[in-house]
């Protein structure tokens, strides 16, 4: 079983509730639930959608298909009526002119059952929930559930209210629904999951930074990286988490840099346009080695681009940001499970190598939402890297000459020891200094660290078989997508692999080095115009890639989508 | 106690002969002195500038950071740690033009930092350049004649003041009594201060000279300023012609923005450790 | 004389129903006519936002911008080409957080541009978030209660006085009349001229609401208030409680910045060419 | 002949003045001349000195040999003196405490005599004047020349105070100076070469963007570009030019984005600190498509580290700065010949292709001085790119979409035209968009330029024999030093030749290609830590070279170092 719902409307009509509550439905009931966003960039009004995507076995990415479309506007319908299956249903609101009826459409009073029996034009949620599940023949009683789940908290009579609402549409639905929709799920069996987590990325990193002992947070609010910070500040009181709205980004990056030179751990989020303003910082962190997480959750750029819209298109600036050279480390985590692994390891690479930390995401990733393994925060490991030595010590060096370019670290405040960072080349304690040998010697310093921390990072992984003609070369958010394409294609008996980046930056490429060497063909597959990942991997190795595939519309690609790209390049 | 020896800077002197730095420096080893803190709990976090080089003149804690970014790097050093008395030099260039949006977001949050501008009217270090803070029709290498600097400087005394700081005063390098006096002050009072100290360039600047300080500066306090009254201390903070007023300008007792914040009560965020078994809770939470 | 068929905008109105910005629309459509300039001859400048979203919604020249970066846009544009009428529309998270210095700056070096601050308290386009003019205490997304807010809010009106501007003033989207005069007024005025408008942001803001405006405003030229008084406009630029002063609160003629820099006499930057056989003399001056 | 005076003191000495005044007696009397500047970043006291090559040749680049010390402080003694050549000689005040006196030495009262012959210390330059040229037994006739051209402004005492302080000196030496000097200059017949401008690259550059009608500039100083500004600005009111110096950077080049916007060519100069303040509004000048030039000055990083020395270590940032993906052009002049050629086109390209154009120099290219031929401002040719027609357009398309990419430009003011620009996504009229098609068809737009681009730039040239054993691989300022090293080596019969760069991005690599295959070995020579150009050319092209040389002390390689490491690798 593998089918999709969409629910579109306008925003501010609920799309985003109507999406929780069907959602909720079935993770609540064991399925592996799927969820993409889509919405524009203002408030009210325009084309949202939710895209909820339900399986009985995991499911990696998005769908280009849908069998029931939930529609609060015309818009609704339209944008998505190419991509109906046969046995698909539409529904709508019975106000929306639309005319062009089949036998597959169920035009009902949502908002009219809303009101009348709800009292408000706001449960037209529930309406639609209602009427979604009868043509699923889904079991009331989950519905009931899940109401109850999300409104609980607003009091018993709000429950009720929206639990009549809805059965008024499910009844009244499967009275009259006189089409059969292809998913029917009357004898659904699947027992309720209660450990899985359904989370979306930025989730997911907010909680792996709290796990990691994250104390401080500063940022300017920005698509699509905003829910991290908001997700974090709603924790502070709770766990005592330093947290500020800054005034800009500048702002976020240097108070960030001032609380992790003064002992916290410390996050900065934001999105391209805002990382563009926090690259002269970047480099007052690489050269006055003050740790920094950084996460970027990417969007269409040129400048303001498409604000909530998706692409993978920083990574070369990310890798090269910030006058002069110095190491930094690029994690892109592929989906929510491998986000709070990569922020908890994000921190302890700052502290272990007091070099920057950024942490690449995109829209997609940020948004989207999957039920995945509950969290175990209490398992995570902390290691703050070199510490000086307790104690009063008038000869302290905080950037001391060792063999691995690492020096110990001492926080202002601590008692006899007076601790000196400079964003000038400096000594070793710290203070200015011009002599050309002294900077050769602290050029080096930096340097030295890239060899340690490439043995520390992980190698990429190879889905599929060890060997293969054909091999996908990808990285982060496009993972799924991917994935789930080399396994249909696996499957239609194409002898086709992928490997995979997490850790993009600096470049494990033994593995790659040997994948490249074997496969027949390697086409790297990338959410954006100019292939900045098989660049990076040219630029490092000198490999070239055989074939480039590239979408750069701003919306995800699915699994179908990359297929077709191939068989359209006669490479399947 | 701390004493001058233990202050002696680590690095020599490069200011030239004669700057006004040198009275705000002495002023600083006399203030901190006073303050009777342990060394240790001591941070000066400054900018770029020849100003901003300050802190490597005397032996204590120190962030020399980016052009313009000294408040936000000691607004984070602060919050994590809220025992150090953190204590921001910078100049006019680089407080009042490069992060002049950082002093007012800093003053309207009353975040309990001290920032001392050492105001010179210029832009030493890189030559001498018309700063933010230079008189209409200054004229320098980016300002020829005519008509000089076409522009009038910034007011960091009004607009600290109608930014929402809560001590605000006015210094002279060459009183060296008041600005210690006002620097302590500074540093003790719990909120954004502010100390705009007037600070002669004798390489660049030809007219914001000692002589032209000497002749115009006058002490509000001497003069029974009210201190309290928002109003009369904006008045006073136009007042710059043939009178300069110097001392305290406003002071006014306001929550800090640490109080506002979800620091941890009985310890500092430093050494803080978030309960994972709460965290925990939260992820159970979000389970279905 | 421009209609309004003229100014129809070619792209459809994304703001939500109720929203104070279609105020401020219709006020700038009435001020355009009333100006009585050639439609080609006003540029708008905005930056990121709801509130910089409208220039797409009247049919005039326009350049959207960055995130805080309007007036610089606006500043280099008006002086290659004083001709134009330049007016910035900003946000209060745009124009007074993200892009506050700039503003300060554009006042005191008194650059001719109108600037319009479509002010509701709130980060409306990334979802209501605080921002800079949020009163203390207001909660959201990123400042949940307690307390909500912990910080004071920024003053444009104070500030644009403190920093030099040469025209003050505060409009109400409820109030088109007057904010038809003040728009007029501030785009016909030399010099760096702001109206802070007050914009209720119906989906976020549960504050600052119409009725919450509609009860406090009141008409300073009602109150004969003098324009001319720095001191009394400061005064009246903190008052913001039961009662809030809306209408012109200071205004002073003073040479503007296109007066102090080498612009041509007779033509406009863009258009003008410069001398080579002049520049020829510059590099024959340069050999030995 | 081949020779090198080092003049060395405090700053705030008049080091500089010593410096210009030796120059210009060499340069008046036809000798080829090259002054290198090494200063701290401090404004009085401290170490400086200005290194003048001399020669009856043409001369590229700094010398590591110094044939006569003039300091005026023991540092200036100390810092010099392991490069003194045989027979050299080191003239410094009597006031200087130095006890190692030897027969090359000449203790002489330099400040004395200033005072009582001129009146004033200040005249301590031309005593210094008079002894070194003196000890080279130059003509003194040529030093009054000199003096009085310095000083002529200044009204005739000052002129005849100096020279009288000069020759007392000039007496004095001739008189008292037993050793001698191996250069003897008594001879000299070179007359005056009246067309030769003795100038940095920060000048050519200024001359060069004044020349292409440049007509707004508007940046925030910062070392070493800060001179671009100051030029253009000295002549502001001469030529009618909008300058304005900043509050920050930011507001430098969204002025310049608002001027350009308007009509004019603008200009914004700046160096690694504050092209990174810079980065967003790159990208609004790409998605805008909003010509504009940038000048960055590079010096060592990251952050503000080492801000008056020179480095080259911005390349692979400015490659990829900014969110998003764009075209750009980045420019590597080699010498104030080429920068003012540079300049010019850059302004021609950028309107040409409406993208950003970046010019590259750094405290070597910015600084140092030399004297070549005078520049013809009257031939500079302008080419404003694609304006679209005049009169009223009510249907004028901003972004019309065109087969290369580049739609016609209209200025706001144009009457009966309405012109949009958006840093969002657009439609062909500037207003925004979100649909999927025209997002494809924009990026498409932009990347149209690409290969327009590439066929306008110039390819690189190869300095020596086409085909050598092995080949240099340069980019911008190194190319001096890198080729003399060449020239020598070949004198000593090595087979070497040098493939230099000027247009670095994006990359032409036919030639590169080319001489790849045929040399045996390729060595990149760069002024940074991590061969960014190397790396560059590897993305590009997947070649990688053979050896790396890399100077990473702020110091700018000379001929002999270069030389050196060549032979200590075992390469030559
Ligand atoms: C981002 C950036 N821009 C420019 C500079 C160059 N810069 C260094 S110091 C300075 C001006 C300093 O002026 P001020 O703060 O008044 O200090 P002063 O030297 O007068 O004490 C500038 C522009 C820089 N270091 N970083
Ligand atoms: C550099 C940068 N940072 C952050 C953002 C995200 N952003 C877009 S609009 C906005 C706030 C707008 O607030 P305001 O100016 O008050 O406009 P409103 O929507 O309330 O009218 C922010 C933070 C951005 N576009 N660019
Ligand atoms: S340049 Fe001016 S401010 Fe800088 S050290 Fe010299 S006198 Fe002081
Ligand atoms: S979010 Fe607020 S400011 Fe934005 S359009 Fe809606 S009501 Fe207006
Ligand atoms: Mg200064
Ligand atoms: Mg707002």
């Amino acid at each position: 079983m593998d089918f999709t719902i969409n629910t579109g409307g306008q925003a501010g009509q609920g799309i985003d509730t109507i999406g929780d509550l069907i959602s909720q439905v079935f993770v609540k009931t064991g399925f592996y639930v799927h969820v993409l966003k889509d919405f524009e960039s203002r408030i009210r009004g325009g084309y949202n959608s939710n895209q909820i995507r339900v399986s009985d076995s995991p499911v990696y990415a998005a769908s280009d298909k849908v069998d029931l479309i939930i529609a609060m506007t015309k818009d609704a319908i339209v944008e998505q009526r190419s991509r109906l299956t046969e046995g698909g249903v539409i529904i709508f609101d019975e106000g929306i002119e639309f005319d062009e009826l089949e036998s597959c459409h169920l035009s009902t009073p949502l908002e009219k059952t809303a009101k009348e029996v709800g009292g408000s034009t706001r449960m037209t949620n529930a309406a639609a929930l209602g009427a979604a599940l009868a043509v699923l023949q889904f079991p009331f009683k989950l519905v009931e559930n899940a109401l109850t789940d999300k409104f609980e908290r607003k009091g018993k009579k709000v429950v009720a209210s929206n639990v009549a609402v809805a059965k008024a549409l499910y009844d009244l639905t499967t009275e009259q629904f006189s089409g059969t929709c292809s998913q029917n799920l009357s004898s659904i069996k699947k027992g309720p999951s209660k450990d899985l987590l359904f989370i979306n990325g930025n989730r997911a990193l907010a909680l792996g930074a709290m796990a990691s002992n994250l104390k401080w947070i500063s940022a300017y609010p920005m698509s699509p990286s905003t829910q991290v910070f908001q997700d974090i500040v709603s924790q502070a009181y709770k766990l005592n988490i330093g947290t500020l709205q800054a005034e800009d980004e500048l702002s976020a990056i240097t108070m960030g840099l001032g609380a992790s030179f003064a002992g916290a751990r410390a996050f900065v989020t934001t999105s391209g346009g805002g990382f563009s303003l926090m690259v002269e910082a970047l480099g007052l962190a690489a050269i006055t080695e003050t740790p920094i997480v950084i996460y970027n959750a990417q969007r269409p750029g040129p400048a303001t681009g498409l604000p909530t819209r998706t692409e993978q298109s920083d990574l070369l600036f990310m890798a090269h940001a910030s006058q002069g050279e110095f190491p930094r480390i690029l994690l892109a985590p592929k989906d929510p499970v491998e986000g709070f692994e990569v922020a908890t390891r994000a921190f302890n690479l700052a502290d272990k190598f007091q070099v920057p930390v950024m942490i690449l995401g995109d829209q997609y990733y940020a948004d989207s939402m999957m039920n995945i393994p509950r969290f175990d925060v209490t398992g995570v490991s902390m290691d703050r890297g070199l510490i000086a030595a307790d104690g009063p010590d008038p000869e302290y060096l905080r950037y001391k000459l060792t063999k691995d370019g690492v020096s110990p670290r001492a926080f202002p405040g601590d008692a006899g020891k007076t601790v000196v960072h400079s964003g000038n080349v400096h000594l070793e304690s710290g203070h200015i200094t011009e002599n050309p040998d002294l900077r050769n010697a602290m050029v080096e310093k930096l340097m030295k660290k890239v060899p340690h921390i490439l043995k520390t990072l992980n190698p990429p992984t190879i889905y599929g078989t060890k060997i293969a003609d054909i091999t996908l070369l990808t990285w982060g958010s496009t993972w799924g997508s991917v994935y789930e394409a080399v396994n249909l294609l696996n499957a239609e008996g194409v002898s086709i692999n992928q490997l995979h980046f997490c850790d993009v930056y600096p470049l494990r490429t033994s593995t790659l080095k040997t994948v490249f060497k074997k496969a027949k063909k390697i086409v790297a597959v990338e959410q954006n115009a100019t292939s900045q990942f098989a660049r990076l991997v040219r630029m490092e190795t000198g490999l070239g890639v055989d074939y480039h595939i590239n979408k750069y519309d701003g919306r995800q690609m699915t699994a179908r989508w990359v297929m077709t790209q191939l068989k359209e390049a006669g490479m399947v | 106690m701390i004493t001058v020896e233990e202050l002696e800077g680590k690095q020599a002197i490069t200011w030239c002969t004669g700057c006004g730095n040198f009275g705000i420096l002495a002023a600083l080893k006399k203030a901190v002195i006073e303050l009777g803190v342990p060394r240790h709990e001591i941070l000066l976090v400054s900018g770029i500038g020849c100003s901003s080089k300050a802190p490597h003149y005397i032996n204590l804690n120190m962030f020399h950071t980016l052009h313009g970014r000294a408040i936000p790097v000691a607004t984070g050093a602060h919050l994590v740690n809220p025992d150090l008395k953190v204590i921001v030099n910078t100049g006019d260039g680089d407080g009042l033009g490069e992060g002049f949006s950082h002093y007012i977001h800093a003053a309207r949050r009353n975040v309990n930092l001290a920032v001392f501008i050492h105001n010179n009217g210029v832009m030493g270090l890189t030559k001498g350049q018309f700063s933010p803070a230079a008189q209409r029709g200054y004229v320098s290498n980016t300002s020829p004649p005519p008509p000089g600097a076409p522009m009038w400087p910034i007011n960091p005394v009004a607009l600290a003041i109608a930014g929402g700081a809560t001590y605000v005063a006015r210094g002279f390098s060459g009183n060296q009594k008041d600005l210690v006096t006002l620097m302590v002050e500074a540093v003790q009072h719990r909120g954004f201060a502010v100390v705009d100290i007037l600070q002669p360039c004798v390489t660049w600047n030809r007219k914001l000279t000692w002589k032209f300080y000497n002749e115009r500066a006058y002490s509000l306090q001497e003069e029974g300023h009210d201190t309290t009254n928002k109003m009369l201390a904006l008045e006073k903070s136009f007042e710059f012609g043939d009178r300069i007023p110097v001392g305290l300008f406003y002071r006014s007792e306001l929550p800090d923005l640490a109080s506002g914040l979800a620091l941890p009560k009985d310890s500092r965020l430093r050494d803080h450790e978030t309960d994972r078994a709460l965290l925990q809770q939260v992820v159970n939470d979000l389970t279905l």
